[in-house]
């Protein structure tokens, strides 16, 4: 359907998995206490969210999960084995603590005793076994399957002592856990009912009418110390921009995702809203299939890259949230961010020589766009248009359906408008859409050099060298990559001031990746 | 000219916006101070003497768009209502005039397509063919087959009905003469005023879509999706949209006041 | 009276055939449309593998019209099995939202139709008055609006500016009638004002035009006051084109309300549709799909029943 | 005696501004209580307007522009609507032309009948039912004490008029306006009705005006009778004195009407043109024509009469080929014709012809006079260019108008009978040897239906036509029929030449037909209802 950015249906596994490894690599078992204090929570309240997503056919099993609706519900009712916090290192969650074999193939996952299902029972090795498995195996349809393809075998040791092994030895294994789909579920001779309600979360379910709302009661007896602040946490699916804001405005919500952005600039003169931004790794793509004419000819693709006006995209799509993109997906945040670049900016003329390099007189192409692919995609890809006549190119604008946009186009079309919600470090960015293998090469582009340097990258341990590595792979990316990727965006959410959120949050996803039913709180 | 002289004022204005619309249209180029999808400023600036209408979200001119808006609104909502006419009517005095079978089976598709709520149908078609101009052009065109059809059928079941039909049967004419010359022309006024009006409800159809995202395409501007581009706007009392959806109620009032008077005139006609 | 029977029987099967036919026409509809269930859910993560594990699991692998036949089979047993995307039953997955679609329907239409029938009589017995003139241009704004541009006003002087409605339509079992009502208003009214004109412009023409028969003279003639002559003798044999128009904005309340729906977040079966066509979950389209066309047709049925009730001369054999 | 109505210099205009057309240029009018007038002239003449107007009431556009209306002493064309919607019904009263029309469809005759009595409260419920029921049998109506509770559609024309004059007796009023309350009757019927209308008004003693363009008819109703013309009296004179010595010119060119006699003609050529057996045809699953058998003579005019019903125009559409008959067969000249028009060649589709009763449904109101004929012309005889101008000229010459004048006006443009003689100049285009002409005077006022006949029978002497003659009237049969054929409900009850069926009718039903013509004697009636009672 048109109001339900189709996104959602991207959405988790495009950013879903080993999210928020953090700059400095892993921090092994660190205690829970490191996190930077905000004024202390206060219990107490009830929660009113307007979301954009959500949808009629959104159920519990985690299996199915398609939106940011679910994404929030997963995380407050039930829980996982590891979560990241807000400054990015991995921490047990359910798990007390893990380790690995020094060769990183086998995995030991020791689980708390203090943490109790909401119908009273204690977590159990077997429950972690079965919510796994349900994701694996040819029945399973989970979006989070192909990650779980590195499980040789699972097994539980005892009660509460889980054992991974995996098929090669993967130091950022634990990362996977903090995902919303492995969330542990209670085990039922050797299964898991993927519709039942009882979960480890510090929340319970009310009422759940799917695509249109969800009530959640605090657990009293929440295991987890200092969370779960909120009494009561209603989610709204409110597809209509103006509705959510509207909503937001009269006090009928106290949160909303998705602001407009062309109209964030009215809503913040409103006394009783605040805007909350988050930086992190989002940044919107538009992908040339390097193996596509005219994209094939790298001039074609450079001309295309300095008749994109950026700054104006930023400004007029992002409404100055977000900053210009230099058509490599590291966040200038990231390791390894190549600040030598000379940045690429709108200049017909170097277009126009590209151009003629490419022995191209004039250029007639079709972007393909949505804005199912990232809010203000529309927008965004007509600004373009209209920068590229001045470079004397007919780029015509297409505007493809919402639903069915990352089935029927990406991937499919030559050109097209796409987004990435990034991954914390460039080995996990390149691998997962640069790298000639990956599933979502969506520029078909396959750089010798480029891919011969990733697979160094990743077992080198120099920190000199692997800057350099990294620094000539964006380089790469720039010069010859098929990603023309003008912007990274912020996450953008509106809430009224009584909302209070910790002094850091999680940037990887919005609000405060998604974990925020049971971290924020209301003053 | 004499039937002009007759027509009451609300007629008379009708014609003169409606005429206005279409000189706009027409000479958009001439008229339109920028460039149809031309970024002339910032966002969303207040009226001004540069920008008479002030601009919209990107900063393109809302006079400029207007006006333009203007040709793509009126010309596409004219170009389908034709096809559906076209179509509709043609089907609509078959079926009366044949009766029997072909009525019958005519029909019971006609029922068939009007018993699918238009927009699902529009999705679904739309969905299936993909958005673009042309095909939405299609498939309004086809929903609107439907309601035209059982009009035409209607009037033209009275005319059928009529001696002069049977003297041209009697006389051994054939079908399409039938139709052109002995039925046409009596169900013509009547044709016209539905006309004025479904062309009214296809571009707020139009207009739905463009709100439901498979409309007109960006950066063409047309009314309705000028209305959808800017509406969140209207949350903060910016009148910004009211413009567009002004210039729609205008043209609907201004073409119902020339189809009221028509009606009034082909009743008048029979009488 | 059997002829009249045979009438409304005859009718009645035809409504029964054009329901097939939209099923069908349905069924080919989402078979043409690109991508199927699999693919909606599974989203970029498709792999030929998973996809494939997906379709077989839904039955998706089957030809095409086999699976039509299996629905048809347990659809004539009311079965409308479940939803392919959440496995809910259909049933379950519409009641609620059912529901919610009729009682907007109804709250619309209770005001909607004596108000415009009123304002029909009253512009047709002041024609070409003032009244008459500015209801006249007043229902051309209100149909010339784009609806969800209504609404939009609607909110930001009923809601944002004056605060008395709220912009969410939440209706829930928790909620009294009242306050249902009261939550549901603005959407109503959109509704309303969307409605009303239709009725109101066919009211008053056929009205007026029934206002030429001779009888209306003999009325006159016989000294009856004008308003009684509008309501006893010319409305009587208006009413065909009236309750027609009615019918058809009826059916429009129920299953032309998906903009509304979505401006206001209002759980109804509009929204629930387009859900179902985006996600091609075939069960709950034909459903819901189905529900609208009976709709549309049982009301036609019903107004022609009526009109031919409200005409003596087929209710009264010679 | 005193005046109950006087009208003086009563000027009606119609048409906006303007356009504006005179109905009335100032006409007199007085009429004295218990009397009753005739009121006589030709469509246009303004006598319906005239009628209304002494009612105070004007029909929509139509405005009082001049002179008095002295009712009782009030004057209508002055007085407040509250003061007409007093008077209206109770004590000035209307009877409408068409009973079926004027009747509302939604409600009871009895219901309609209180209408009047409950609102002006000159009589409650109860007692305005048993007045209407005693009306009802005083006008003769069977089971009056029923027919008030049925719906105007389950009760036939002639007691539908009866029961309206009923409805203008309700309030007992002063005045009743008769507006053509018989034309849309048969013959038989009528008598009834007149006879009804007479009894009651004579019996309350009511002054009425009597509006008809059938003199015969008015002779037998009115005390005085006022001939109209173009909005202009005529002249006024007592019924007897106006019916033995009519003073102005057009009065006696009324009369004159009469006067049309058909040319002595020579026995048939041997032969039938046409012959028909054992036809049989139904609509559905009423049969309406049952073993009709007959035989067209050539070059002569056979008159098929019959009243509303009697399958007479249902014969007619079997011949054309519209409705193919049931049973028996249709033949032409020797060989039998196929059912239907579709499989019929163009040859015999060319010479079978048909001149319709409504010129305005007959031509299609959008074509001007030169498309209307040119078309069957170019069909039928494949002429073009100068040639078929020349022919349409010749055509329009044949039907005696301008083709200068008339060629390029559209067919709204027209009067009642220009319109029927393009009708049959349609026909003649195809140079038929046989026409069917179906009712092709009876929409039109006599004067004009005289010019049609004699174009007609011209028209025979001078193309030797055959002609297939349906209609009513009588006073036409005579006028041109060389044959006739009396019907009655699908079945041929007489054939026979004309001046033998006049002279001695063998079938009572020919019998009564023949007496209920009105006839130019004020006594007439009571003479036709005595004989017809015994």
């Amino acid at each position: 359907m048109m109001l339900k950015t189709t996104t959602a249906l991207a959405a988790p596994t495009r950013r879903g998995f080993l999210a928020g490894a953090a700059a400095g690599g892993m921090a092994l078992g660190l205690g829970l206490n490191t996190r930077a204090r905000a004024a202390e929570p206060k219990k107490g309240g009830t929660l009113r969210v307007g979301y954009t997503q959500g949808s009629t056919s959104d159920s519990l099993d985690p299996a199915t999960y398609a939106n940011d609706f679910m994404f929030a519900t997963s995380y407050a009712v039930f829980s996982t084995l590891v979560e990241i916090a807000p400054d990015g290192t991995a921490q047990p969650d359910l798990a007390e603590s893990y380790e690995a074999t020094p060769d990183a193939h086998v995995w030991t996952f020791r689980l708390r005793d203090d943490a109790t299902f909401s119908d009273g029972k204690r977590v159990a090795a077997a429950d972690v076994v079965s919510s796994i498995r349900h994701h694996m195996g040819p029945e399973s349809k989970s979006g989070i399957k192909p990650l779980l393809a590195q499980i040789k075998d699972i097994r539980a040791d005892g009660d509460n002592v889980v054992i991974f092994e995996l098929e090669d030895g993967n130091a950022d294994f634990p990362f996977i856990f903090n995902d919303y789909h492995l969330t542990i579920r209670q085990d039922k001779d050797g299964a898991i009912d993927p519709e039942s309600r009882i979960g480890t979360g510090g929340y319970v379910i009310e009422a759940f009418e799917p695509g249109v709302r969800i009530e959640l009661k605090r657990r009293d007896d929440y295991w987890k110390a200092g969370r779960a602040h909120f009494d009561k946490v209603v989610l709204l699916k409110v597809g209509d921009p103006a509705a959510r804001m509207n909503a937001l405005m009269t006090g009928e919500v106290d949160l909303i995702d998705r602001p407009d952005l062309k109209t964030i600039h009215l809503l913040k003169r409103n006394r009783n809203v605040k805007i909350h931004t988050q930086n992190g790794t989002l940044h919107y793509t538009m992908p040339m299939q390097v193996t596509a004419a005219p994209f094939e000819d790298v001039n074609v693709r450079l001309a295309l890259k300095h008749a994109i006006d950026r700054e104006a995209i930023v400004q007029k799509v992002l409404k100055g949230f977000g900053t210009v993109g230099n058509d490599h997906p590291i966040a200038s945040s990231m390791p390894y961010y190549n600040a030598e670049l000379e940045q690429h900016s709108y200049d017909p003329d170097k277009a126009k020589h590209y151009l003629s390099k490419s022995g191209l007189s004039s250029l007639d192409v079709t972007l393909y766009t949505a804005d199912a692919a990232f809010n203000g995609a529309v927008d965004a890809s007509v600004l373009f248009s209209e920068a590229a006549k001045g470079a004397g190119m007919n780029l015509k604008v297409s505007r493809e359906p919402d639903d069915g946009y990352w089935s029927n186009v990406w991937l499919q079309k030559p050109f097209c408008c796409s987004y990435w919600g990034g991954r914390p470090t460039p080995d996990l960015m390149f691998s997962a859409g640069y790298a000639a293998t990956a599933d979502w090469n969506d520029t078909s582009w396959k750089n010798e050099r480029f891919n011969q340097l990733l697979a160094e990258g990743r077992s080198q341990l120099d920190q000199g060298l692997r800057a350099e590595i990294y620094g000539e792979m964006q380089q790469l990316c720039q010069t010859d990559g098929g990603a023309l990727i003008p912007a990274f965006g912020q996450y953008v959410s509106a809430m009224s001031t009584k909302v209070q959120t910790p002094e850091q949050v999680s940037e990887m996803w919005d609000l405060d990746s998604t974990r925020f039913i049971e971290r924020w709180w209301m003053a | 000219m004499k039937t002009l002289k007759s027509a009451p004022t609300t007629a008379l204005l009708g014609m003169l916006i409606l005429a206005a619309v279409l000189l706009t249209g027409v000479f958009a180029p001439l008229l339109a101070p920028y460039g149809e999808t031309e970024i002339v400023g910032v966002e969303y600036e207040p009226w001004s003497a540069a920008f008479p209408l002030g601009t919209d979200n990107l900063g393109r001119d809302m006079l400029s768009r207007m006006i333009y808006g203007a040709r793509n609104t009126v010309g596409l909502a004219l170009l389908t209502t034709g096809i559906a006419f076209t179509a509709g009517a043609a089907l609509g005095m078959l079926a009366a005039l044949k009766g029997g079978w072909t009525d019958q089976a005519l029909s019971r598709v006609i029922d068939v397509l009007m018993a699918v709520p238009p927009l699902i149908l529009a999705l679904m078609l739309l969905a299936i063919v993909g958005p673009s101009i042309p095909n939405m052009v299609g498939v309004i065109a086809v929903i609107y087959i439907a309601p035209v059809y059982r009009l035409s059928r209607a009037a033209a079941m009275n005319v059928v009905s009529q001696d002069f039909i049977q003297a041209a049967q009697l006389r051994g004419e054939g079908t399409l003469w039938l139709l052109r010359r002995e039925v046409l022309p009596n169900i013509s006024s009547t044709l016209i005023a539905e006309f004025g009006l479904r062309f009214c409800f296809v571009f707020l159809f139009i207009a739905a879509l463009s709100f439901l995202g498979i409309g007109i395409q960006p950066p063409t501007a047309d009314w309705g999706s000028m209305v959808k581009e800017n509406a969140t706007l209207i949350t903060f009392g910016d009148i910004t949209p009211l413009i567009p959806a002004a210039a729609i109620a205008l043209l609907t009032i201004a073409i119902n006041f020339i189809v009221d008077w028509m009606l009034h005139r082909a009743s008048g006609l029979k009488s | 009276m059997p002829p009249l029977m045979k009438l409304i029987f005859s009718r009645l099967a035809l409504g029964a055939v054009t329901l097939l036919a939209v099923s069908a026409l349905m069924f080919v509809g989402i078979e043409l449309l690109p991508g199927d269930l699999a693919q909606q859910i599974l989203g970029q993560s498709a792999t030929p593998q998973t996809l494939a594990a997906f379709r077989a699991d839904l039955g998706l692998d089957q030809p095409a019209h086999l699976r039509y036949l299996d629905w048809l089979a347990a659809a004539a047993q009311g079965d409308f099995g479940n939803s392919m995307a959440s496995r809910r039953p259909v049933a379950d997955l519409l009641s609620t939202r059912l529901a919610n679609t009729m009682f907007l329907a109804c709250y619309a239409a209770v005001i909607a139709v004596p108000v415009a029938i009123l304002l029909g009589l009253l512009s047709a017995l002041w024609r070409n008055s003032l009244f008459d003139r500015s209801v006249n241009v007043g229902a051309l704004g209100a149909i010339s609006m784009p609806e969800f541009f209504v609404a939009y006003l609607l909110v930001l002087f009923l809601s944002t500016r004056l605060g008395w409605f709220p912009t969410l339509a939440r209706i829930d079992e928790a909620a009294s009638f009242g306050d249902a009502l009261y939550r549901s208003f603005l959407p109503a009214l959109t509704l309303i004002l969307v409605v009303i004109a239709h009725m109101m412009r066919m009211t008053r023409a056929a009205v007026i035009n029934v206002l030429a028969a001779p009888y209306i003279e003999m009325a006159q003639l016989k000294g009856v006051p004008r308003w009684r002559v509008i309501v006893k003798h010319a409305l009587p044999n208006a009413l065909a084109p009236i309750i027609n128009v009615v019918a058809l904005n009826l059916a429009y309340l129920i299953v032309g309300v998906v903009v509304v729906e979505v401006v206001f977040s209002y759980p109804g079966l509009g929204q629930l549709l387009v859900d179902a066509v985006a996600s091609r979950d075939f069960p709950v389209v034909q459903a819901v799909g189905l529900f609208f066309a009976g709709t549309y047709i049982t009301l036609n049925v019903l107004a022609d029943i009526l009109s031919i009730l409200s005409n003596p001369r087929l209710r009264h054999a010679r | 005696m005193s005046k109950l109505l006087d009208i003086r210099g009563l000027r009606l205009e119609a048409g906006p501004m303007g356009g504006r057309t005179t109905i009335l240029h100032g006409l007199d009018l007085t009429l004295n209580r218990g009397e009753v007038l005739g009121l006589v002239g030709e469509s246009g003449a303004g006598k319906s307007s005239a009628g209304l107007a002494a009612m105070g009431y004007t029909r929509d556009g139509v405005g009082i522009t001049g002179g008095e209306i002295l009712f009782d002493g009030i004057d209508l064309a002055r007085a407040s609507a509250a003061t007409l919607q007093d008077l209206h019904g109770r004590r000035i009263a209307y009877v409408a032309q068409s009973a079926a029309a004027s009747f509302n469809p939604a409600h009871r005759l009895i219901d309609q009948f209180c209408e009047a009595p409950l609102l002006h409260g000159t009589a409650a419920r109860a007692a305005a039912e048993a007045d209407a029921i005693a009306l009802y049998r005083q006008m003769q109506l069977p089971n009056p004490d029923q027919i008030g509770f049925r719906y105007p559609h389950q009760v036939s024309g002639g007691q539908l008029q009866r029961a309206m004059t009923a409805m203008a007796m309700a309030c007992r009023p002063d005045l009743i306006i008769f507006d053509e309350p018989t034309t849309a009757l048969d013959v038989t019927t009528q008598i009834e009705v007149l006879g009804a209308i007479r009894d009651v008004v004579e019996r309350y003693n009511t002054a009425a005006i009597y509006i008809t363009h059938d003199l015969a008819v008015v002779s037998q109703m009115a005390d005085r009778i006022t001939v109209m013309k173009h909005g202009r009296e005529v002249e006024t004179a007592k019924t007897r004195q106006m019916l033995a010595a009519p003073q102005e010119d057009y009065t006696k060119s009324l009369w004159a009407v009469r006067g049309l006699k058909r040319p002595e003609r020579s026995a048939p050529e041997a032969g039938p043109l046409l012959s028909m057996r054992g036809i049989e045809a139904s609509y559905a699953s009423a049969k309406v024509l049952q073993g009709v058998s007959l035989e067209l003579p050539r070059g002569q005019t056979t008159a098929v009469v019959g009243e509303s019903g009697s399958g007479k125009s249902t014969l007619a559409k079997v011949i054309a080929g519209v409705l193919p008959p049931s049973n028996g067969v249709v033949v032409w000249q020797g060989s039998p014709l196929p059912g239907r028009y579709q499989k019929r060649d163009r040859a015999t589709l060319r010479h079978i012809q048909m001149v319709y009763q409504m010129a305005d449904t007959a031509l299609n109101p959008r074509h001007t006079v030169r498309g209307t004929l040119e078309r069957p012309v170019r069909h039928f005889t494949g002429l073009r260019g100068a040639a078929l101008g020349a022919r349409v000229n010749e055509l329009m010459e044949l039907i005696e108008l301008d083709p200068a004048v008339f060629l390029d006006r559209l067919i709204p443009e027209l009067s009642g009978g220009q319109k029927q003689r393009i009708g049959i100049a349609r026909a003649l285009a195809a140079e038929p040897e046989f026409i069917i002409c179906d009712e092709v005077t009876s929409a039109l006022d006599q004067l004009v239906a005289e010019g049609i006949l004699r174009l007609l029978l011209r028209l025979q002497a001078e193309l030797g036509l055959t002609y297939m003659f349906i209609t009513h009237d009588l006073a036409t049969v005579e006028a041109i029929a060389d044959r006739v054929v009396i019907m009655q409900q699908g079945r041929i009850v007489e054939t026979g030449d004309q001046s033998r069926i006049f002279s001695d009718p063998q079938s009572d039903y020919t019998k009564r037909l023949l007496a209920s013509v009105p006839q130019m004697d004020a006594g007439w009636l009571n003479g036709v209802r005595q004989r017809l009672a015994s």
